[in-house]
């Protein structure tokens, strides 16, 4: 509490919430030192929501936690650092730990890992009360439970002896907010608080901060990549490359008129819903071609590449739980040549699906017809032969090759395995092949799959996937890894491919904006239930379900005047 | 409830494998009597005396006879010294669980609070040192670590006795008493007799120490790499940009996230100690289950064998068991 | 060393009378059922509180009457005792010949697996034709079987306490009080502590104990018995110190060592069917077998071994009998090496050339790892160390687990290899016959009729001193054929406080409790 | 578990030249020389100090013959006996044995000994609990459940009494060389093998849900080609660590069956915890000597391998793994990795992604 005696030049009436001076963050790792943080400097005034954006790695979090002096041991700082008037850098242990929590307050990514496992949730709040002011127990309590009921926990006299476990994870970050909220901080940072949870619950947190904000005054500094949540929160914008500040702006000039370079990289690699329309318009006549094309190596006219039928698949449940199922009653036909979206919040069965398909996972009940051949029952040797057919694209590229082989040899593999080369030497010159399909240098063949970058990774992924030149490819999420940038990148590739190609394609992933670009058709899944099934135009546009209509209206619109007014549409006749 | 019926039931084939083996092994490395007799009997004397224990028959029947006198609560009589098994495993594995016990407090005195000082003071000298001390309380063995104990202790200090679990008059006294629990300590207290509980306890000091130095070793290691691990948790974080104080961290924090491998491994452990007991009791003269077994073993008293292998499985079964639920008890998402 | 305890363990200088005595042994294994148990801790106690129709006083190994009145053959198979008048034991029950009786059909009857009953092979049968008389009927004619009723197979037994085809489980025998020797026991926690007291009811040969209780605590690690002795934990230490701890109390202040006899012996046995030369083997040829046996005999240095292989606690034994029984003599010393006990290997080298043998002969010999003590691996690497020392022969030595050593030993697998014996009683037949019969239990193919009918001659010879004679000659005898080689003799140890008294450790190879006091 | 760890790395691609992918195989990437060049302070401290005293125990063994005046057998001199028990002199650097050898001879060629045991009993117990182990995880149904179930009825069981009836059970008590050594190490096999059983199937469990298998089986690869090349190899992992630390438990496995008295004779080599239990009576009586040397033999060794398993255990961990500082006097590292990716995958072996341990 003791005033900053230092008068910076800079410095109006108001004292910042948050202000960086030349800060320089450098860390000592295995590979040299790294430098994370080049000489960013930033303000933020009370009661505004600051976010920070940047691709990953671009030192987002680090700045965030440098507020609390929360760095690693193996991390150095210069520069200043003044939160809600007190130099960080130069405080000490107990000045420090003083400031934490009652100047200056932490949101954590995952709410599931930011909880203490071990105590009671009310036990975790009432701490930070009792870490700063002489409280009883009781009294504590009884504030705890009035935090919790702000954020909208339900039966908070119950819910406050519950353990973190108890909780979904919409309600752990609700209770991981009320945590730094019950100490009316004067700065909350929110290190992408929303990036672990599914768009409809991500609405409602989003909207709390804002609260937050309107009813308690506090600034907030916002760490997130997604621009949607930036337009939908931000009022002004810091954008991060590689370390540096390279623009830091009020939301609508950001988005209106970017002045850096890289901002304007970002902001154009970002999907927006019902953009994908006209692209798709091309796309299905050339798909139709090459359709066509196929027909011509093929005797007959192919079916439809997958034909489900009230399909049925169950997780069998262990020791003394029953079976668990996680998808019921789902039907569904993916066209020849066709791209199946298939979306759906987190646990609604989406992978299941696509394991199912690709017979990785058996099926319980219904009907699955893959490539004109049933899956039910079948028996590994029939699948094999299916699987020739077959591509699978994962969605973490890294795990998905094998880290002691080279790319060559990942390549390889498939067409050793089907015998159409003898040895990985021999397949040389096809894996050349599909590296330029993928448009990766031949030379890459030779590195391991941890000396590429996530995006050649994840394209490399898709060559092995065509390797056998597949006429179903099965996508789980293969971009929701990377970076918006890389993500357009890959995306555009995947379409590029499939219309080269011509293969059948279900592609899951949670993101809608995705879906509208690259699918022909959609499913919705919730809970193991398909929900609504059709052409992406017409469930995108006028969708039927209520769940799928509710889904589309939480996904924030990356353009901060039009979510404005989309969040008063919602929220006047709703709340 | 189910999981822990489930859990229970699950000690029922590791003890019968456990027989099982012991009962095969048992009858290939020879039989009591070539053991007892062997150095003074014909070949032929021998034979007939197999004959008439009834060893000659085929190895099924006489297993099923086993198992058959097993499921009957019927242990049988040791045959090189003619005691019941059940009497012979309440008196010695009362003693075993008694030195375990012992070891396992100087243990968890010891390991436990220099493991997270330890970690406190990660890559600094202390926790270099701790380090140090650890692997070699576990790198010494202990029938050494106990010849260098009794040695400054017993022989040049004279304070405390070398071998033994009490001295004759306490023993001579506790055995005297009406259904004794067999644990000394608690009979001593029960007798009311304060020089028979501090003899008790005297005793216990060095094999205690022996047994309780390598196991800390052990915990010291553990409870300093679990720290770690979970002081690098984000809630320990989340904690601290609440304005929590350090030592709370460790202490609150940390600590009983910590615990929860930490008492898995011990219930692991149990089965080291049982056998690492083996060494201290042989050392102390502690007469206990493990002792017991070697000598059998070296009699080819495969009843007894048996009985103390099933006993010991049983008892390490049980611990785990155990374990299972304090975990629980410890952390709330485990629950049944 | 020395002083008193202070944490209780002495029961040394209190108490009046003798006082309260503790003694520490390593011996394990104590059952006091006399048809269940033959090893040296249970007949420790089996001999203080039961009584024997024949037993030796303090000091000799003769024996004589102990409960009986009178005992003497009174036919060549036939042996008759009458016991003394109003016998009880000490729970009130009476002793009378139907007890006598009970304790030898019973041993028969259980013929228990651990149990002596082996050592009534010659008995046909137990007549009692009155309260007081007792007859023996032999099969054959014996004059061991004095000895054999003061053997661990003849402790008499309460007929109402102990059942006549089962064992007793030790705690009903302390409970039941069926004892009616010099001491009963008061306290019974197995291998682990063991008190007794004067038995009032004894009228026997011992007479009544000259202290007021006995302790026996049991200890698994020699070291801590020493320690115990040394710190006056327990005031007598009697079997077994290492050698090394013995050798160092010898000069502690406050300790005494009392030494006495051993029956022991350790042996080398030699296998003739399949040691070099072999009937069994390729080129059998039974003189450079027996030359080849000589060789050893010349060789090997027993003082040697037993200075630095036991620190004296064993000596050299040249005979099959060993010193201190009637009718022992040094047949080998004479017979091998340089004529005074030493080796002599040029002798070997002529006697191996003579027979034509080749040298260096292979030979591999066996020994047991646990069974006679852990110094075995010091003689036998001694052992090895000798012989190829003088370039006759080229020894591999190699030890094994005693129960497969012992197993093994019959089956013509080791063609020479070490074993160990202690008497059943104090008698020199207990070291022929059992070895040199033609039907022995060394199963090593040994079998000479003359030594056969030697054998039958001595042990029916009722007149003692044509006995020794006999014994002597049959000494000499079997030295020349040496299917055996003994070594060693061990000689029995304790460790006393200087203010004990009245150990007398003799040539019976019994500790008798009775005798023992404290100043 | 920890804080999420982006894999993507856009900004920066290695900058090594194609082609030179096979030498990255060498050397350097060998399990032990990767992490001694990774390791910084204390840590190094301790790996190297770990590797040194091993390096010092193998090179005895090796050199025993020359290092040693006498045989490990030798009782005899010139012409006399040694003498038992003789106090450390010109002759007996380290005095003699209470059987009358050389202690300094002996504690020499013990380390022969001790490592011919762990070599043994550590290849015995990688093969089999690896086979076990790979075929139980990847295949699971009922052989998976009763090799459990029989992996823990072993586990549960008391090492030591285990190591003793195995040992009598195999070589029947016998005591020769090998004998004696196959006996101690299929003992301690079979006390480890359920531990590398446990590791390797927990592992396998984890690799066979892997996107790499599940990318081998949608391409239709046979089982056996999956299992040896992608679970194997990349389930052995944790396999350095075990073997340190079981090698460390099977010096004391051995030196404890030797003190019991069912080991390895002192006439067919030299075994430390044998001469260790003969000499648990000399020290009373003031003959130190015979009980030091290989009391401390043992727990040197003991000492050299656990360094070395320790540190190789934190350097695994990301979480316990300490990092070079710039301005310290450590050298540099080649750099040639691209340092980027958040919080602890900063810290992960930049070779192979296997080598780190997890947190589980
Ligand atoms: N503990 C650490 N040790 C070493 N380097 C670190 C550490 N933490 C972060 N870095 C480095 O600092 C840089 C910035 O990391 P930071 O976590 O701030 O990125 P970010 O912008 O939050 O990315 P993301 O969106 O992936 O969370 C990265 O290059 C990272 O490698
Ligand atoms: N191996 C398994 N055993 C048991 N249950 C499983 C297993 N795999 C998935 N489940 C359950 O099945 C349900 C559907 O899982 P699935 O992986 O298909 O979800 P998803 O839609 O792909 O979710 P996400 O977006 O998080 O990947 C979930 O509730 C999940 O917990
Ligand atoms: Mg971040
Ligand atoms: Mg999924």
């Amino acid at each position: 509490m003791t005033p900053q005696s230092s008068a910076h030049q800079t410095q109006s009436t108001e004292t910042n919430a948050v202000e960086l001076r030349q800060l320089n963050i450098r860390f000592d790792t295995d590979g040299g030192e790294v430098s994370a943080v080049n000489g960013i400097s930033l303000t933020v005034q009370p009661g505004e929501i600051t976010a920070i954006v940047g691709e990953s790695g671009s030192g987002k979090t680090v700045t965030a936690r440098s507020l609390l002096g929360l760095l690693p041991d193996n991390a150095r700082t210069d520069g200043a650092v003044v939160v809600d008037g007190h130099e960080v850098t130069a405080l000490s242990k107990a000045q420090l730990r003083a400031l934490r929590g009652r100047n200056a307050a932490m949101v954590f990514q995952e709410p599931s890992t930011a909880l203490n496992p071990v105590y009671p949730v009310g036990w975790q709040i009432a701490e930070g009360l009792r870490a700063h002011r002489r409280i009883s127990r009781k009294e504590a309590r009884a504030e705890a439970v009035e935090i919790l009921r702000q954020v909208g926990i339900p039966e908070p006299e119950k819910r406050v002896g519950h353990y973190p476990h108890q909780f979904s994870g919409g309600q752990k970050q609700r209770v991981v907010i009320a945590m730094a909220l019950v100490l009316r901080p004067s700065v909350i940072i929110a290190d992408e608080p929303t990036t672990a949870l599914d768009v409809t619950v991500q609405a409602e947190i989003l909207d709390l901060l804002r609260r937050c904000r309107d009813k308690l005054g506090a600034a907030i500094v916002l760490i997130t990549h997604n621009m949607g949540v930036v337009a939908d929160l931000a009022d002004t914008v810091a954008v991060m490359y590689r370390g540096d500040l390279v623009e830091q702006a009020p939301v609508e000039k950001i988005f209106a008129e970017p002045e850096h370079d890289y901002t304007r990289r970002l902001l154009g690699a970002v999907l927006r819903l019902g953009e994908g329309k006209e692209r798709r318009r091309s796309t299905t006549q050339i798909a139709e071609a090459g359709a066509e094309g196929h027909g011509d190596d093929q005797a007959t006219e192919p079916g439809p590449a997958v034909e489900a039928e009230d399909l049925r698949i169950t997780y069998p449940g262990g020791l003394g739980r029953p079976d668990f199922t996680a998808v019921q009653g789902v039907s569904l036909t993916v066209p020849a040549g066709r791209v199946l979206g298939l979306v759906g919040e987190s646990g609604s069965g989406k992978s299941t699906i696509g394991r199912a398909v690709a017979g990785l996972t058996p099926v319980a009940g219904g009907a699955l017809r893959v490539l004109g051949r049933s899956v039910v029952g079948a028996k590994e040797r029939q699948l094999k032969k299916l699987r020739r057919d077959l591509g699978f694209v994962f969605q973490d590229p890294a795990s998905s090759f094998n880290p002691l082989l080279t790319i060559g040899q990942c390549l390889a593999e498939p067409l050793v395995v089907s015998g159409e080369a003898g040895s990985a030497n021999a397949a040389r010159p096809r894996v050349a092949e599909l590296l330029d399909a993928v448009q990766l240098p031949a030379a890459f063949a030779d590195r391991f799959p941890h000396e590429l970058s996530g995006g050649q990774r994840q394209r490399a992924s898709l060559a092995r996937a065509l390797a056998l030149r597949p006429k179903l490819v099965i996508a789980d999420e293969p971009t929701s890894a990377l970076d918006v940038s890389v993500q357009a990148a890959v995306l555009e590739l995947f379409q590029s491919l499939q219309r080269e190609f011509g293969f059948a394609a279900i592609f899951i992933t949670h993101d809608l904006a995705v879906v509208d670009l690259v699918s022909d058709q959609v499913a919705v899944l919730r809970s193991g239930q398909l929900v609504e099934h059709g052409p992406v135009d017409d469930v995108l546009s006028a969708p039927q379900d209520p769940y799928t209509q509710r889904l589309l209206a939480s996904v924030p619109v990356p353009d901060p005047a039009e979510q404005r007014s989309r969040r008063e549409a919602l929220s006047s006749p709703g709340n | 409830m189910r999981y822990i019926i489930v859990r229970f039931l699950l000690i029922i084939p590791t003890v019968f494998i456990l027989v099982t083996m012991v009962f095969v092994f048992m009858r290939i490395i020879g039989d009591p009597i070539t053991a007892a007799q062997g150095g003074r009997l014909s070949a032929a004397q021998l034979d007939q005396m197999r004959e008439a224990a009834g060893y000659n028959r085929p190895l099924v029947v006489q297993y099923f006879e086993y198992l058959g006198q097993i499921l009957r609560g019927d242990f049988g009589t040791t045959l090189s010294d003619n005691r019941p098994v059940t009497e012979v495993l309440v008196t010695y594995g009362s003693a075993t669980v008694e030195l375990v016990f012992y070891g396992l407090i100087v243990a968890f005195l010891i390991g436990i609070p220099l493991g997270m000082i330890a970690a406190a003071k990660r890559d600094r000298w202390p926790d270099a040192g701790l380090r140090l001390f650890a692997i070699l309380a576990y790198a010494t063995p202990v029938f050494f670590l106990g010849l260098l104990l009794k040695l400054v202790f017993s022989v040049w200090l004279g304070i405390l006795p070398t071998s033994g679990r009490a001295s004759s008059r306490t023993r001579i006294e506790l055995s005297r008493m009406e259904d004794p629990t067999g644990i000394y300590l608690i009979d001593a207290i029960r007798v009311g007799d304060l020089s028979d509980v501090a003899d008790v306890l005297q005793h216990a000091v060095l094999p205690a120490t022996a047994l309780g130095l390598l196991t800390a070793g052990v915990f010291l290691r553990l409870v300093r790499t679990n720290m770690i691990g979970t002081l690098a948790m984000d809630y320990i974080d989340t904690a601290r940009s609440r304005g929590v104080s350090e030592y709370r961290l460790v202490r609150k924090h940390a600590y009983r996230p910590a615990l929860i491998p930490i008492v898995t491994v011990i219930g692991m452990q149990t089965a080291m100690l049982l056998g690492g007991a083996v060494l201290t009791e042989t050392t102390f003269e502690w007469r206990g289950l493990g002792f017991q077994l070697t000598h059998y073993l070296s009699a080819r008293d495969f009843i007894a064998v048996q009985g103390i292998v099933a006993l010991l499985a049983v008892i390490v079964a049980v611990t785990n068991f155990l374990v299972d639920i304090i975990v629980a008890l410890i952390d709330p998402r485990v629950r049944y | 060393g020395g002083g008193n305890g202070d944490d209780g363990g002495n029961g040394g200088a209190e108490g009046g009378g003798g006082g309260d005595i503790l003694i520490g042994t390593t011996d394990v294994k104590v059952a006091i059922d006399p048809a269940g148990s033959y090893d040296n801790a249970s007949f420790l106690i089996m001999n203080q509180v039961y009584p024997f129709l024949l037993n030796s006083r303090p000091g000799e190994s003769e024996v004589e009457p102990d409960i009986a009145e009178t005992a003497e053959f009174t036919g060549e198979t036939e042996f008759t005792v009458t016991l003394k008048e109003g016998l009880t034991f000490a729970n009130g029950n009476e002793l009378t010949s139907s007890d006598v009786k009970f304790s030898f059909d019973r041993q028969t009857e259980i013929m228990h697996e651990n149990g002596p009953a082996y050592l009534l092979g010659n008995l046909e049968s137990v007549e009692t034709p009155d309260e007081q008389t007792v007859v023996f009927h032999l099969a054959e004619p014996d004059q061991t079987f004095p000895q054999v009723l003061s053997s661990p197979v003849a402790p008499i037994v309460d007929e109402e306490v102990f059942p006549a085809d089962e064992l007793l489980p030790d705690d009903d025998i302390v409970a039941e009080q069926a004892f009616a020797g010099p001491y009963v026991i008061d306290d019974y926690s197995f291998n682990d502590i063991v008190t007794l007291s004067p038995n009032e009811a004894y009228d026997g040969l011992l007479g009544a104990p000259e202290n007021d209780s006995i302790t026996i605590e049991y200890f698994s690690e020699s070291s801590n018995l020493r320690m115990a002795v040394e710190q006056g934990d327990v005031d007598i230490a009697y079997r077994t110190l290492l050698a090394t701890d013995i050798d160092d109390l010898r000069d502690a202040e406050g300790l005494n060592i009392v030494e006495g006899p051993g029956g022991e012996i350790r042996y080398l046995v030699f296998n003739l069917a399949i040691m070099p030369y072999g009937s069994e083997t390729e080129e059998a040829d039974p003189e450079a077998a027996l030359a080849i046996r000589q060789a050893v005999a010349d060789i090997l240095d027993r003082e040697e071994i037993s200075e630095q292989a036991f620190l004296d606690t064993y000596t050299p034994l040249y005979s099959f009998v060993p010193e201190g029984l009637p009718g022992a003599n040094q047949a080998l010393m004479e017979l091998y090496g340089d004529g005074n006990g030493g080796p002599d290997p040029d002798r070997a080298a002529d006697r191996l050339e003579e027979a034509g043998v080749e040298t260096p002969v292979e030979l591999h010999i066996e020994y047991g790892t646990d069974r006679y003590g852990e110094a075995s691996a010091d003689e036998y690497a001694m052992i090895r160390d000798q012989l190829n020392d003088t370039g006759l022969f080229d020894v591999t030595i190699q030890s094994t687990e005693w129960t497969q050593f012992t197993e093994e030993r019959t089956q013509d697998i080791y063609p020479v290899h070490q074993l160990g014996w202690f008497p059943d009683y104090p008698d020199a037949d207990n070291y022929l016959s059992p070895f040199f019969h033609s039907e022995n239990f060394l199963a090593n193919h040994f079998s000479d009729e003359e030594v056969d009918e030697a054998l039958i001659e001595q042990v029916t010879e009722e007149d003692p001193e044509e006995r020794e004679a006999k014994i002597e000659e049959l000494q000499y005898m079997v030295g020349e054929h040496l299917p055996t080689l003994p070594m060693q003799q061990g000689s029995q140890i304790a460790v006393t406080a200087d203010y004990i008294d009245g150990v007398v450790l003799d040539a019976s190879f019994k500790l008798r409790f009775g005798s023992i006091t404290a100043e | 578990m920890s804080t999420t760890t982006p894999s993507e790395k856009p900004s920066h691609t290695p900058s090594e030249v194609p082609g030179t992918a096979s030498a990255r195989y060498s050397w350097r990437r060998l399990p032990v020389i990767r992490q001694l060049r990774q390791s910084v302070g204390v840590q190094r401290g301790m790996l190297i100090t770990g590797l040194v005293i091993v390096g010092l125990m193998v090179a005895a063994a090796l050199l025993a013959p020359l290092i040693t005046p006498y045989g490990p057998s030798q009782l005899r001199g010139e012409t006399d006996l040694f003498g038992a028990r003789q106090a450390p002199s010109a002759e007996h650097w380290l005095g003699t044995t209470a059987g009358g050898y050389d202690v300094f001879t002996r504690t020499i060629y013990g380390t022969q000994t001790a490592l011919l045991v762990i070599v043994v009993a550590v290849a015995f117990s990688l093969f089999i609990g690896v086979a076990l182990g790979l075929l139980s995880g990847y295949y699971g149904g009922w052989i998976d459940r009763v090799l459990v179930v029989i992996a823990d009825a072993i586990y549960a069981f008391p090492t030591l009494l285990l190591a003793i009836v195995t040992a009598i059970v195999i070589s029947g008590g016998s005591s020769s060389l090998w004998g004696g050594i196959l006996a101690t190490s299929v003992a301690i096999t079979v006390v480890f093998v359920p531990q590398y059983f446990r590791v390797i199937r927990a592992e396998t469990l984890r690799i066979k849900t892997e996107a790499y298998v599940e990318a081998a089986r949608v391409i239709g690869t046979p089982t056996v080609r999956i299992m040896a090349r992608h679970v194997l190899r990349n389930a052995t992992r944790s396999l350095p660590l075990l073997v340190t630390l079981n090698a460390a438990e099977a010096i004391l496995t051995l030196a404890a069956l030797g003190f019991l008295g069912f080991g390895i004779e002192p006439s067919a080599a030299a075994e430390w915890g044998y001469d260790l239990n003969r000499s648990v009576s000399d020290v009373s009586t003031g003959i130190w000597w015979t009980s030091l040397f290989p009391g401390a033999a043992i727990v040197l060794m003991v000492l050299g391998v656990t360094l070395v398993g320790e540190s190789l255990q934190d350097l695994a961990d990301p979480r316990l793994r300490t990092r070079r500082r710039t301005d310290s006097e450590a050298p540099q590292a080649t750099a040639s990795a691209p340092a980027s990716g958040g919080g602890a995958a900063a810290g992960a072996p930049k070779g192979t992604g296997p080598s780190e341990i997890g947190p589980n």
